[in-house]
């Protein structure tokens, strides 16, 4: 039967792949796609929690739903102005290779 | 009823493969389409779980708007190795940490015994209740968020902008 | 009688005014220092006088059981300090005017003011004469404190500042570099001594409660001190007076000391402040006399020193060292007989020796005045050139070589008696050899430079003012009348012996047997020294030859001046350099500045994790949250 | 009667108030007036810190002896939520007589540091706000503004020595001034630490009593009533010790003091071995002994036994140096050993020797900074092998070093002697040993002192130092001053001793 | 439906502030480029304004407003009245240094106010989503002015790092969220602090999704695992953003913290016991790491970064004691932000003037600016002292009272580690002052081409004297904070 534990081990493992890419990929704009999954993962979560517990506990008024809509949307922006950022810095250093980004260290 | 199941498990492996896919693959632009497969994936098992609205949503936005500027972005930012892409010397370490709190989290959704007898029956969430409870008690959020989309696009415009002058 | 506080403060005041107005009226800087010891000299006679016809007021004036003088005491509060309910200690300027104080502070006084007189002379065209005289009456003035102070505290303070006097008028002409390393040496070895002084007061004060000498003196009677408390109190006291007395560990800065001007040496190095040992020790005579071990311990020591001194007496050949030496052997003497129980005999040959010394200082001051020189080998015949100072010169040595009839005589004929009677037989022979030296020095500096063959042209040696003579005269009569006075009291039916004494009056009286004894020894010695130094008789010459190697150990003062400067430089000086190097390199370096070091490489250490690359940080930050998450695992399944 | 005692009273408390506020109103107003010339600050900061000493001794004549107890106090409340800290002021019998010495030393170390030309609108601001710190430690009647004013008067010790203090090479080693200063500032604060910490846990601990308070008189009474228990008094005394031992040069925490002095220009190096030295041992007295007397009890063994390797270690280590000002550094680290030695004994004696030396050294080496620094301004070296024989070129001067030599080897006649004295008296009560060492330690201050006169002052003239000008106005006026002083405390040491004795008495009570 | 009350006017100040903001975007739009200072002092009379606004309406009422999504109280009053003025003392210190290195200067202005509302709404939220937002909407804005100076390599790489560091972090703080809201269905503080405090209640799930949160607020307040964005994104970003951040955003997670702490764990016995001793570890290690690195670094901005660093570690040894003392740590804390920001103001805004217009860095560059500058030099070397928490200047008061109620609370030993680190830190800010005071300039005249207008002069003059008069007598201030702590009683 397919129950709430199976949905948040898949969330865990999107949680999980989305972090292996923000640690080990070089380029920043694959980071931001990682972190991209990392959010999806977080919305599978909230949305498996408020489909399964609709009316039991305090669950009311769908609210893992609009949870969801609002970290699509913050994400979404968030998308944005990164790759903002990483054009701006490209057009600078011409090179978006995270290891290259140490100016400033001691 | 193990029909839900058969569907749930083969969009969720389709799902963890593509997301597998965008992490490891060699060529970058493979990765962005392993991500555009990922997230329709992803609207997938919205909708196992009777949510149209928010697949729909997932789809549109991520798939439609979110996936496409990073396109552009890729193709803006090409430069001598554009395709190839390496991961950074310390991925080995990447790889343990993650699977470190993969453990950490799966072992305490198993511990948990609130999440082991939660109800069984998926409830649906209509879009009229969806709506009206958006613009009554998330009024506020939805305010907020307005303002969020405010900062992120004047700012994207002012940092990308490329005017003459300054140092 | 309650006057005599009046004696050191006048003589204060003539310090404060001649200190700061003295280089201004450079001439006349004497008058004030002068016209207040002659004040003091008046304040002492009416004292005396009235003493002497005993009209006591009684309230203050009360006979001590202890020692039976009569002492008039008069005190008023100093400086109080502690809680009224814990430990309090209350210090008074307190005075004392019994026979003791009377006869000691005499002699300053008369010494003082002759010295004064003479020195108006001999230190006339010194371009720092106000200055001489400033500390001159400051010393006085100190003198007389320490005389007549009646509690230990007030004794201490007079003790350290005649201490300071003689620092200063040693080191009087301070641009000659041994000057002042010698007042260096004197007040460093006084100070020394007086650490014995100051830890035997603090004793006192814990035993009984009290500076008062009287309380001590009290408190002992009544046997409530332990021996050994007595033995270690005195002890102590005794180590600061072999320090002011230079008896024998002690000595070595006294010949030094006549690096001072000459009057000084007259005044402090020979009358005044080298008694103060030997006073301090007859003022607490009732604490010493208790412990049998004590007294022996003060004539041993006076034994040693009164015969070494007396041996590098015959050698030296500076005149002013070797009246030095002689000085240093008769206070061994005077402590001698103080540990043979010669009380009165000590006291009375400290007078005598202090008249007669002060007169032979005196005559080496006016040969120094008119030859500049005082190498006894280099001068000769002198009686030609100064006839005047050679018959006053003569009369000082015999008498303190004990011809009869002079001073000397008498004194040393009591202390010969008191050390017979009372001590065993090694003493008496011992004192006859004493005796036999100090003859014999005594001749060797009256024939080598007045009566032997003139050696020099004394041309150019220029006359000596009249001013320098007359106090020598006094002196002189003095020197002849005192033994007459000691013996025979006028107005009074006995002797000095019952005007002082230790726990019953006695009057003095001639022992034929060992007075003769005495007077053919001396006469011995003369003939010897006369033998020796004039006629050069061949035996005496082969005596020397042979005892060539006893000699030259005499002639270096026992290596002693060497002893402690090698105790010095080899190990005060170096051990304190090490001190200082240890406290710079491991107290400082190691200890205050090594937290300092440790944190900056904690710093720096910190630091490397800061590469600046993004995915380092990051994995910090998941290292981070597993640790977290394992943490709160373990809690949860707790 | 009753009215103008009243009014008498807090003439007296505005005048206690006004002796903390004037020297930091002043600095403060330098900071803000733009271009002042050196000169005119000169000015201004000597007639203040005039002004400051005439209250000083206003309020030291007119502590009545009689009732003894703080007297001139008031508090106003300054933080009155959650931990109300109120600030008040209150002279006791002991802090009458610091207020005098710092107000003496103060007004020497303004009046001499004339030749201050580089930034010398800072260097008053520094050093007013320096006098203005150490007026409030000795006033202050509770422990957060104690602690606050001593906090005060370190904080411009750093730029004070730093900016305008000298360094000197010794061949083998080399103490920059950076080097001095910033040694000097870390182990000062490092000190408050502990202080602060023991503050702190006393505090606590009357909070949780529900009496939460930091005045002194307060938390008398509740030691009094029992309220900390032995073992917590150990180590909040023990925290006491160290931190207030390491700034009166307690053994092995001493390096900074003669550092500190090398570095130091003279008006600092006054204020600061004339004065902040004391703080420690007030601190220690007024804190530790009245507040933790079983702490006391317990620490006192090892307070004695540090004070007398103080004294011996100071005195040693001072026969070998070869600077002046080191010489005079390692002799206050000596002559703050018997402070220690007089504080630990704990009996009446033993404490007020301890003050009296507290003020006598303080006079004494404030002296002894305005000559060395009076050479050294001439001579430019305070080498003691090149200076020989200044007595001839700089006869003011030498007689005086002299004079302030001679005190500090505790000559009677002058205040070293009674204090000494008094602290041998305490301390042979307690055992004869440590009273016949520190006894021995006055015999070795001679010795090195004597040393010195005869290697620098007196002796024949070196021709390279012939035509050095003599003292100028303003130091002579100090230094005789500051000479009188000890020779009138020396004579008539009552003068103080009656105030002491009272203030003593009050801190017995608790014993 | 909606309960509580619905009354909007309860957020006046938020409109308000939102409306401003948009005014000054289209009046930045209206002037022309050589004015763009005016946009600047539209913005800074508009928040005069909302300082009155804000007082007249909201002081003193304290009501849950909108479904109890905010609560409007006097702890957000204080710490809303807090904001806007350092939004104020921010916009007057930047301009100048807009002027001459920003382009696009209008919007600048702007975002800083965008900010200021992320943070009053921050504080005010009861509830996890709102709180989120609001965190987002502050960091969008922060993202944005780090990257200011866009041609400036090392801005960029700053803003990169730090919008990278952030997304991490707020996803991690989302996941945690997601397993909370898993276990107790909803985000409301006191929904979850009722589910937590339930006795016995110990759901791995919930325990490991409040850590996630914790850790998602500790890398805004920068403690020490998660510290490591702190100072390249200080050095790199223009001056008066790096105040901004190390005031402004620093406040704003400590309220914020400070917020979830009392909502949501204080309730839980069992979970804030064991949370405390994190915490304090926490607080150690920041304390410790944090001053540490700072002895040895060389260039002023960094040495600033991990000084503030060593100060978060102060605040949050400050949080564990909230249970255990009856409000006078909060109150502590509060009068600590306060002189903490007030002094802060005072260094920065100097270094500002210093460097406006030459980019220098190192500490050795700063040699003899005493000479030329002494108001600028006075100014650093007081905010300095003040930080190290030496006397007559706020920094004492403000330690003492913080580690006297720490102590209070039964942590003397942090408290004594933390005196510690101040100790420590007095060691590298006199490494400043030396190189200000004491060391001689290279080339002579190193500072003389500074000019300093008028609106830098009232932020440095009116720093310093809040910095001592806060410092003389606290009095006023503290009774102003007192009641914030009747939130703890």
């Amino acid at each position: 039967m397919l129950e709430l534990i199976h949905f948040n081990i898949l969330s865990v493992l999107l949680f999980s792949v989305g972090l292996y890419g923000v640690l080990a990929r070089k380029s920043a704009i694959l980071i931001i796609m990682a972190i991209e999954l990392m959010l999806n993962a977080v919305n599978i979560n909230f949305i498996a929690a408020a489909a399964f517990k609709h009316g039991g506990g305090l669950f009311t008024n769908f609210d893992g739903h609009i949870l969801t809509i609002f970290i699509i949307t913050i994400a979404a922006a968030e998308v944005g102005l990164a790759l903002a950022l990483i054009l701006r810095i490209f057009r600078n250093k011409s090179t978006v290779n995270v290891d290259q980004f140490d100016m400033m260290k001691l | 009823m193990n029909m839900h199941l058969v569907i749930f498990s083969v969009i969720s492996a389709v799902l963890i493969s593509c997301a597998l896919g965008v992490v490891i693959s060699r060529n970058i632009v493979h990765s962005a389409l392993f991500l555009l497969f990922a997230l329709i994936s992803v609207a997938g098992i919205y909708l196992v779980l009777l949510t149209e609205f928010l697949a729909i949503v997932q789809l549109l936005i991520y798939g439609g708007a979110i996936v496409i500027v990073i396109l552009f972005a890729l193709m803006l930012t090409r430069n001598e190795e554009y395709p190839r892409i390496q991961n950074n010397k310390l991925w080995p370490i990447a790889g343990i940490l993650s699977v470190l709190v993969l453990i950490t989290l799966s072992v305490s959704y198993f511990q948990s015994d609130v999440i082991r007898n939660a109800s069984t029956t998926i409830s649906p969430a209509g879009v009229k209740s969806l709506g009206s409870s958006l613009f009554t008690t998330w009024a506020i959020p939805f305010e907020l968020a307005s303002l969020v989309l405010l900062v992120a696009l004047i700012g994207a415009i002012v940092i990308a902008r490329s005017d003459k002058g300054g140092n | 009688m309650q006057y005599f506080w009046l004696i050191p403060v006048i003589s204060f005041i003539a310090f404060i005014i001649t200190s700061l107005v003295g280089n201004k009226i450079l001439k006349q800087a004497w008058i004030f220092p002068v016209v207040a010891i002659i004040l003091g000299l008046g304040i002492y006679c009416f004292g005396l006088t009235e003493y002497l016809q005993s009209r006591f007021d009684l309230e203050h004036c009360v006979r001590s059981s202890v020692t039976g003088m009569v002492g008039c005491n008069y005190s008023v509060g100093w400086f109080s300090a502690g809680v009224t309910g814990k430990e309090t200690v209350d210090s008074f300027l307190g005075f004392t005017v019994d026979p003791l104080s009377l006869s000691v502070a005499g002699l300053a006084i008369f010494v003082a003011l002759m010295v004064q007189i003479y020195s108006i002379g001999y230190m006339k065209d010194d371009p720092r004469f106000g200055w001489y005289y400033s500390v001159q009456a400051l010393f006085i003035s100190s003198m007389i404190l320490l005389a007549l102070s009646d509690n230990f505290l007030l004794l201490y303070v007079a003790w350290e500042l005649v201490g300071l006097c003689s620092y200063l008028l040693i080191g009087f002409w301070y641009e000659k570099p041994d000057a002042k390393e010698a007042a260096k040496k004197a007040f460093t070895v006084t100070r020394l001594g007086d650490v014995g002084l100051l830890i035997g007061v603090l004793l006192i004060w814990i035993e009984v409660g009290s500076f008062n000498m009287s309380d001590l003196f009290s408190y002992v009677a009544s046997g409530q001190m332990e021996s050994w408390v007595i033995f270690s109190i005195s002890g102590l006291l005794f180590l600061g007076a072999m320090g002011k007395s230079a008896q024998f560990p002690f000595h070595v800065w006294l010949p030094d000391a006549m690096e001072g001007p000459t009057p000084v040496s007259a005044l402090i190095h020979a009358a005044t402040m080298v008694a103060a040992g030997v006073y301090l020790v007859a003022r607490t005579y009732p604490l010493f006399v208790e412990s049998e071990a004590m007294m022996l311990i003060v004539s041993i020591i006076g034994l040693i020193t009164a015969i070494g001194a007396a041996l590098i007496c015959c050698v030296s050949i500076d005149l002013k060292r070797a009246l030095a030496y002689s000085t240093i052997s008769h206070l061994g003497l005077m402590m001698l007989s103080l540990g043979a129980f010669g009380y009165t005999a000590a006291i009375l040959h400290l007078l005598a020796h202090g008249f007669s010394k002060a007169l032979l200082f005196l005559g080496s001051g006016n040969i120094m005045h008119s030859i500049d020189d005082l190498d006894i080998n280099r001068m000769g015949g002198l009686k030609s050139v100064l006839p005047g100072t050679t018959i006053l010169f003569c009369i000082g040595a015999l008498s303190l070589a004990g011809i009869p009839l002079l001073s000397g005589f008498w004194s040393k004929d009591e202390v010969i008696v008191s050390i017979v009677h009372n001590r065993n037989i090694l003493f008496a022979i011992s004192s006859m050899i004493l005796v036999f030296l100090s003859g014999f020095y005594m001749i060797r500096l009256i024939i080598t430079p007045f009566f032997g063959t003139q050696n020099r042209d004394y041309s150019n040696a220029h006359k000596l003012p009249m001013v320098m003579l007359i106090p020598m005269g006094v002196l002189a009569v003095f020197v002849v009348l005192f033994g007459w006075v000691a013996l025979y009291m006028p107005g009074l039916p006995s002797s000095f012996g019952t005007f002082l004494f230790y726990s019953h009056p006695k009057n003095f009286h001639l022992e034929p047997d060992i007075a003769s004894i005495t007077l053919v020894v001396t006469l011995l010695s003369f003939g010897a020294g006369y033998l020796f130094y004039v006629k050069r008789i061949s035996i005496f010459q082969t005596f020397k030859t042979r005892m060539k190697f006893l000699i030259t150990i005499i002639e270096n003062k026992y290596y002693f001046d060497e002893l402690y400067q090698i105790l010095v430089d080899k190990i005060v000086l170096p051990i304190a350099s090490l001190v200082a190097l240890f406290d710079r390199v491991l107290v400082n370096d190691i200890g205050i500045n090594g937290p300092g070091h440790i944190t900056r490489s904690i710093g720096s250490l910190i630091r490397y994790h800061v590469t600046g690359r993004i995915y380092v940080y990051l994995g910090l930050m998941t290292s981070g949250m597993i640790i977290l998450g394992i943490l709160w695992l373990w809690i949860v399944r707790l | 009667m009753a009215v103008d005692c009243e009014a008498m009273n807090d003439f007296y408390n505005i005048m206690a108030f006004a002796i903390i506020a004037l020297p930091l109103i002043t600095s403060l107003g330098f900071m803000v007036v733009p271009n002042l010339a050196s000169r005119t600050c000169w000015l201004i900061s000597s007639i203040v810190s005039l002004v400051t000493f005439g209250i000083s001794v206003l309020l030291f004549v007119s502590y009545d002896t009689m009732i003894g107890g703080t007297q001139f106090g008031f508090t106003v409340p300054w933080l009155s939520q959650g931990i109300n800290i109120t600030f008040g002021l209150g002279l006791t019998g002991i802090s009458a007589s610091m207020v005098l010495l710092n107000g003496i030393v103060l007004l020497g170390a303004c009046l001499i540091s004339t030749d201050i030309e580089t930034r010398g609108r800072d260097f008053y601001v520094l050093l007013l706000a320096l006098g203005g710190g150490v007026f409030g430690v000795f006033l202050s009647s509770d422990l957060f503004f104690f602690f606050l004013f001593y906090e005060l008067a370190v904080l411009p010790m750093y730029l004070l020595i730093a900016v305008w203090g000298s360094s000197t090479n010794f061949g083998s080693f080399n103490r920059s001034k950076e080097y001095g200063a910033m040694k000097l500032m870390m182990v000062l604060v490092a000190a408050s630490v502990l202080i602060w910490i023991g503050i702190i846990a006393i505090y606590v601990e009357t909070y949780m009593n529900g009496t939460p308070t930091f005045v002194f008189d307060e938390l008398r009474i509740l030691s009094e009533s029992g309220l900390f228990s032995s073992g917590f008094q150990n180590w909040v005394f023990l925290c006491f010790m160290i931190g207030f031992g390491v700034l009166s040069g307690l053994w092995p925490f001493h390096t900074w003091s003669p550092d500190g002095h090398v570095a130091a220009p003279t008006g600092v190096s006054m204020l600061h071995a004339g004065v902040l030295m004391k703080l420690g041992a007030f601190g220690i007295i007024q804190i530790g002994i009245v507040i933790l007397p079983l702490g006391a009890q317990t620490w006192m063994p090892l307070l004695m036994v540090l004070g007398i390797v103080n004294v011996i270690y100071g005195a040693v280590s001072a026969m070998s140096q070869t600077d002046l000002k080191y010489i005079i550094g390692y002799s206050s680290v000596s002559h703050m050993g018997y402070v220690l030695i007089g504080a630990a004994t704990l009996n009446s004696i033993g404490l007020s020797g301890a003050v009296l030396q507290m003020f006598s050294h303080g006079i004494m080496t404030a002296l002894m900074f305005v000559l060395v620094g009076a050479i050294y301004h001439r001579a430019h070296t305070r080498d003691i092998y090149v200076l020989n024989g200044l007595i001839k070129t700089m006869p003011h001067i030498c007689v005086l070093f002299i004079i302030a030599g001679f005190a500090s080897l505790g000559l009677p006649g002058l205040s070293g002697f009674i204090a000494e004295f008094l602290i041998f008296l305490g301390v042979i009560k307690i055992s004869l040993w440590i009273a016949a060492l520190a006894v021995l330690g006055a015999a070795l201050t001679a010795v090195y002192i004597l040393r010195l006169i005869a290697r620098t002052i007196v002796g024949p003239v070196d021709p390279k130092l012939e035509n050095l000008p003599d003292a100028n106005k303003y130091e002579k006026i100090v230094s005789v001053a500051f000479a009188s002083i000890l020779i009138a405390v020396g004579v008539w040491p009552a003068l103080l001793l009656d105030s002491i004795n009272v203030g003593i008495s009050s801190i017995m009570s608790v014993l | 439906m909606i309960e509580g009350s619905n009354n909007l006017l309860l957020l006046t100040p938020e409109f308000v502030l939102a409306g401003l903001a948009l005014l000054v975007f289209t009046a930045d739009l209206i002037i022309p480029e050589g004015k763009k200072e005016w946009v600047g002092r539209i913005a800074v009379v508009g928040l005069i304004g909302l300082l009155f606004v804000t007082a007249s309406t909201v002081m003193g009422i304290t009501q849950p407003v909108y479904n109890n999504f905010l609560l409007v109280d006097h702890y957000s009053f204080v710490f809303k009245m807090i904001f806007i003025t350092v939004g104020i003392i921010t916009i007057l210190m930047s301009e100048e240094f807009v002027k001459t290195n920003l382009t696009s200067q209008g919007e600048y202005y702007g975002l800083v106010l965008l900010a200021i509302l992320g943070m009053n709404i921050l504080v005010q939220s009861q509830e996890f989503l709102t709180a989120y937002i609001s965190l987002e909407l502050l960091s969008f804005c922060l993202y944005v002015l780090v990257g200011y100076s866009k041609f400036n390599p090392k801005s960029n790489e700053a803003a990169i790092k730090y919008i990278i560091f952030g997304t991490f972090s707020s996803a991690i703080l989302l996941y945690g969220l997601s397993m909370v809201y898993s276990v107790v269905g909803s985000t409301l503080y006191s929904d979850i602090a009722q589910v937590l405090s339930t006795s016995g209640f110990m759901d791995p799930v919930a325990m490991l999704g409040i850590t996630f949160i914790m850790i998602g607020i500790a890398f805004k307040l920068g403690i020490v695992p998660f510290h490591s964005w702190i100072p390249d994104v200080y050095e790199g970003a223009p001056i008066p953003v790096t105040a901004y951040l190390a005031i402004g955003a620093k406040i704003a997670a400590f309220a914020f913290l400070a917020r979830v702490v009392i909502g949501v764990m204080l309730p839980a016995e069992e979970l804030w016991s064991s949370w405390k001793i994190i915490f304090a570890i926490l607080a150690i290690s920041t304390m410790v790491i944090g001053n540490g690195i700072a002895i040895v670094q060389t260039k002023v901005k960094r040495m600033l970064a991990y000084s503030s660093i060593g100060h978060s570690g102060v605040l949050l040894s400050g949080i564990v004691v909230f249970g255990s003392t009856n409000g006078i740590v909060l109150e502590s804390l509060g009068y600590y932000l306060v002189g903490y920001a007030v002094t802060s103001f005072a260094v920065f805004s100097a270094i500002t003037a210093v460097t406006y217009n030459n980019n220098i860095e190192l500490i050795k560059d700063f040699a003899g600016l005493s000479d030329e500058k002494p108001l600028l030099s006075a100014s650093i070397a007081i905010g300095l002292f003040s930080l190290a928490g030496l006397p007559l200047f706020v920094g004492f008061t403000i330690k003492f009272y913080l580690f006297s109620s720490i102590s209070i609370g039964g942590y003397l030993w942090l408290a004594g580690i933390a005196v510690l680190a101040s100790l420590v830190s007095l060691y590298y800010y006199l490494i400043m002052i030396k190189s200000m005071y004491v060391d001689v300039p290279e080339q002579e005249r190193a500072h003389a081409d500074i000019t300093v207008r008028w609106p830098m002069w009232i932020v440095i003059i009116l720093s310093i004297l809040m910095t001592i008069a806060l410092g003389i007598y606290p009095d006023p201030l503290v009774n102003q904070l007192n009641e914030i702590s009747d939130l703890l009683k």
